[in-house]
């Protein structure tokens, strides 16, 4: 794993692709970093300078894409932080802390089902291409699912012909199946030892994916979120509990995650 | 050519300088050497240890306040026996000052961590009374000037290492609190800790902490602590170690004009990880240019009428 | 259709809704005539008033810090008689509730400024404790829960306009100040005042208060008021007022189901001197968009385990 | 006096004029308060949006030109709240408390002196403006100071032909009068009662010339500074002593001010 570090990245782009989505695209002279990042790891961003307070903390934004020597993140507007975001102009200087986290880890099985729902699908991009680079035999199944076509992200990235093996869910049916994300991978035939799937969405999406999974006995990663302060394993902010019997005990995302075993969480 | 003189004593201890970190944000060290050089800090202060190894609270553990932050961590941490079997091996690699910070729910648990510390090669031990005092009806040992005097003298009696005592800030009087730490024999005090506060979802008509109540901590109490070091300092003789809010030089400067001899850096720590390498190389460039020989000039040079 | 109910009750005084401003942050009320209708809010809370006349502190009174401010006015005032004869005229202007804010250095002050005050119009009286008694070695009625009696029920004696204690934060624990404010009459209390603080000027390596040390308000003590707020509520029956960084109608809500029954606005009208008219619109939105047909049901309204 | 109003208001312009001096054009909507608006008096401007606290109070900027529909400040990068304002791009939308205080009046004198030092320099140009179109025959002496040619600003506005009888000093030398502005007026004659000093400048230069004043006889208009949170005598933070004996009472700067009669302080 790269050893994280603090550098200054420059805003090439910062465009709004889906209503309240942005892709952000920045330059590095620091590269290395981004080369060598784990797919589903992700990066500590400061918004306005570091002299501003306000907001104080850094947001975790998960690593969407390295392309043309930039690095991509996808980010909805939800609070301050990403609306600030939202309005910096390209040649904005933004503080970067990367590449923070344990990633996805590609298994040896033969089929691989990447799992993603709303703002979730932002790091399977990232992993589906890197595992496509290393193991470019293998079979990548991907099912995205969103409440609506318009919070469908990435889509025509996954649909380039010849890469993957694209289906899609919207609850309202705008798009693809109508239904959830779950349906698709509830109707996938394969047998125990064949499959891993790779999980990133909403909590109660990941637990349904997860139950799946222990069901049909597939192997499963989950990547999860938690509100964080320093992403880098030093204030404890982080916690998530950890499946276990007796006193409860807890695992951070940061530091431990944000990429999990299924069954250490549930 | 000498440069200015960084060093600071505390008791018979002498830092290189009187930049430490905070416990509690600084991990265990170890999280922030691709950011600083830990060596180039006065000392390091680790999360607070136990006894007994402890979870901590369940999430959320953390939120964001105007300025500053939340949190109820729950002192969350290792126990005292794989910190000294594990993470303590770590600081071997560094030559740097390590503190240990340690909680207890009673006298007894104090004394023992005490005790155990003092046959190790730590630099000095802080001692976190902002805990309730299990014994004593859950009343927290920091608002109780008898009970931080008891707590003082029963873990002075059992180390010979430099002993800090932290101050909670939430006390009417924090003078009061401060000579019951000198009285009970602290080698230095340091404050503030956390402000006790509190944060609530207007949606889901919950507290923003699983918690309920955290500690508030950041830029935002800057003013209260900067207010409490100028108070303490004038009642007590022992050293002053300012916390809260730090994340200049500029404030550094601040705390020690306060009546600070030495000061931590916390929450600017979990935003810029390197910044109390830098605020080290800040302190030594201010020095330079005002052409201040020792950083010892600054303490208590607040100018009143 | 009626609208919902913004109506709220402290004793037998009935607001037509929740929001007042704070005490010394919106003058004697009609500055803020060109920005929003004194008619429109709960209540107007004038500047504190002394039996005489007082020229306040020195400038600098006033520093930002983070996400907050410094203030040392020094409760400059003009004095009961010339407010009565002056001030007190502008209000009749108005089809508001106006309470006065009082503040003395002995018991018997604060007797003689109520039962003045009692003989006026005024919708209620607001006692501002965190003063020295000066009698008493000059500690803060505030601080200690004997004295904040005392004058609590000193001040009942002479008037039966409802009766709100302004409790101060610098204090161990806010439920013993509160407590006292209920046992000596008072039908309400209102916190929080200011947290005391200090801010310095490394430059110059004086305090940038003349008076070295000030009041902190704004969002920076949101948090530790709501937090108050929740603790008081929980110990006393009468309403309480909740008062720190309030600048939303979300921030009202909060406050609201911490426990109070109402809130002032501070720091925020020097900032946006019509916010406090705009929140009563967006209370009032609040509640119609959620169907809440009374703003009393948000009172202590928190979810907690 | 007209009443103040809190308005949103466009940047125009920001344009750096002299080093760390911006020179700050905006639209607005609602022009009568500008038109109306007394020389000297002053505006509240919050930088950043309102729901940034940081920095959180508005900062006070005097009134330095109104001028083709438009509303002009001047203004000097001090500390963060100008940094942030001089970052601000055209198009930025600004709240604007305005116009508030007491201006400069004009007296009845024959001959009228403006003295500039510094930024003090920024609300003299619209009152020579208004004095210059109410009574176009008054004489109108304007002296300028500042401590190098780089900090003199505006002088090309005032150096117009045929409007003033334009001074200059700086400390340095590099224009004008080598020396104090206070020399310059030193160097005037005129009788007591026949001139009157409007002076906006660093205190001690104020207090130097209302101690030329005194000693003249002349009258002496001089504009205060203090550090303001609300600039509407709500606060009472920008207290400023009072010339008197016995116990010391306060004038404020915002409401009683910005301009005050000499004698009212020193
Ligand atoms: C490891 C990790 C990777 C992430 N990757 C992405 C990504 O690629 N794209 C993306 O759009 N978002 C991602 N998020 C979520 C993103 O960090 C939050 O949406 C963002 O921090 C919100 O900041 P804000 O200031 O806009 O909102 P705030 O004002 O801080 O909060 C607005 C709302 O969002 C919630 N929220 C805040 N922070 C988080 C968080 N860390 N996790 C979950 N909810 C939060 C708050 O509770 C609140 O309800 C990721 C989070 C983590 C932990
Ligand atoms: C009525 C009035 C009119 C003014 N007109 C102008 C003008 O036209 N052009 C201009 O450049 N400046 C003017 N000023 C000064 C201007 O308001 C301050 O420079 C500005 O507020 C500094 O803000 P900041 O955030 O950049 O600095 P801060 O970080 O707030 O402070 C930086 C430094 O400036 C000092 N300072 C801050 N506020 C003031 C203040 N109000 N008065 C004096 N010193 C202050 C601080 O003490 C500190 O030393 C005026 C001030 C007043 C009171
Ligand atoms: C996440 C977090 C964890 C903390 N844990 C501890 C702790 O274990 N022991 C302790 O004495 N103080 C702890 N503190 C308090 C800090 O050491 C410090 O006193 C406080 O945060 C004020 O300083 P700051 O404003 O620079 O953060 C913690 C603070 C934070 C933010
Ligand atoms: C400039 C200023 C003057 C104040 N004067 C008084 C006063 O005279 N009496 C009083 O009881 N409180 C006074 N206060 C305290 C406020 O009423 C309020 O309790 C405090 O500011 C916290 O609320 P806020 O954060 O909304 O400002 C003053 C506060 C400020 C900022
Ligand atoms: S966010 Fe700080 S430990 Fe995970
Ligand atoms: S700035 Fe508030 S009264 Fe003048």
């Amino acid at each position: 794993m790269p050893t994280p570090r603090d550098i200054t990245s420059i805003i090439v782009e910062n465009r709004e692709v889906n209503p309240k989505i942005f892709l952000l695209s920045l330059n590095t002279s620091d590269l290395d970093i981004w080369s060598e990042a784990e797919p589903g790891q992700f990066a500590m961003l400061k918004i306005a300078d570091m002299s501003c307070d306000d907001p104080l903390l850094r947001r975790p934004l998960s690593i969407h894409n390295v392309r043309d020597g930039k690095i991509q993140f996808l980010y909805k507007v939800l609070g301050r932080g990403t609306l600030l975001l939202s309005q910096a102009k390209p040649g904005t200087a933004l503080r970067i802390l990367a590449p923070l986290g344990n990633g996805f880890s590609i298994s040896n099985s033969k089929t691989h089902c990447l799992v993603g729902g709303g703002m979730g699908i932002a790091p399977l991009l990232y992993f589906a291409r890197k595992m496509k680079e290393q193991q470019p035999s293998n079979t990548i199944k991907v099912l995205l699912g969103a409440r609506t076509k318009n919070e469908l992200i990435a889509v025509q990235d996954f649909t380039e012909p010849g890469l993957y093996d694209v289906k899609i869910a919207t609850d309202d049916g705008s798009e693809g199946h109508h239904g959830l994300v779950t349906d698709l991978l509830d109707g996938i035939n394969a047998s125990p030892g064949d499959m891993t799937v790779y999980c990133c969405g909403p909590h109660p999406m990941m637990k349904a994916v997860s139950n799946i999974c222990r069901k049909k006995e597939w192997k499963c990663q989950i990547s999860l979120e938690a509100l964080m302060a320093c992403g880098m394993g030093a204030c404890l902010g982080c916690a998530v509990p950890k499946k276990g019997i007796g006193i409860q005990e807890y695992l951070h995302v940061c530091s431990d995650g944000p990429v999990f075993k299924a069954e250490e969480i549930w | 050519m000498t440069g200015p003189d960084l060093k600071i004593k505390i008791g018979g201890w002498t830092l290189k300088n009187p930049i430490m970190t905070a416990s509690g944000t600084f991990g265990y060290g170890e999280e922030f050497t691709p950011y600083l050089n830990l060596e180039d800090l006065g000392a390091v202060v680790v999360k607070g240890i136990s006894l007994e190894p402890r979870s901590g609270n369940p999430p959320p553990r953390i939120v964001e306040t105007p300025c500053g932050m939340l949190n109820a961590i729950g002192l969350e941490n290792v126990g005292l026996e794989k910190f000294i079997s594990t993470k303590m091996q770590i600081f071997r690699k560094y030559n740097t000052d390590f503190v240990v910070n340690i909680l207890g729910d009673s006298v007894e648990e104090y004394s023992t961590l005490a005790a155990r510390l003092n046959d190790t090669d730590i630099a000095a031990i802080e001692v976190n009374i902002s805990c309730p005092n299990v014994k004593k009806g859950g009343v927290a040992f920091g608002v109780d000037p008898q009970m931080a005097y008891e707590v003082t003298q029963a873990v002075r009696r059992r180390t010979d290492k430099p002993l800090i005592i932290k101050l909670s800030p939430n006390v009417t009087d924090i003078t009061v609190m401060a000579k019951a730490a000198e009285d009970g024999g602290a080698d230095a005090v340091s404050l503030i800790n956390t402000l006790l506060g509190m944060a609530i979802d207007p949606a889901t008509r919950k507290p923003k902490l699983a918690n309920i109540v955290g500690g508030l901590s950041g830029p935002a109490i800057k003013p209260v602590a900067l207010r409490m070091v100028w108070q303490a300092s004038k009642r007590v003789r022992i050293p002053v170690i300012g916390i809260g809010g730090i994340r200049t030089t500029e404030d550094v400067i601040e705390f020690m004009l306060a009546g600070a001899s030495a000061v931590q850096i916390g929450t600017a720590n979990l935003i810029d990880p390197g910044v109390s390498g830098n605020i080290v190389k800040g302190l030594l460039g201010y020095l330079k240019q005002h052409k201040i020989s020792s950083v010892r000039e600054l303490i208590g040079g607040l100018k009143t009428p």
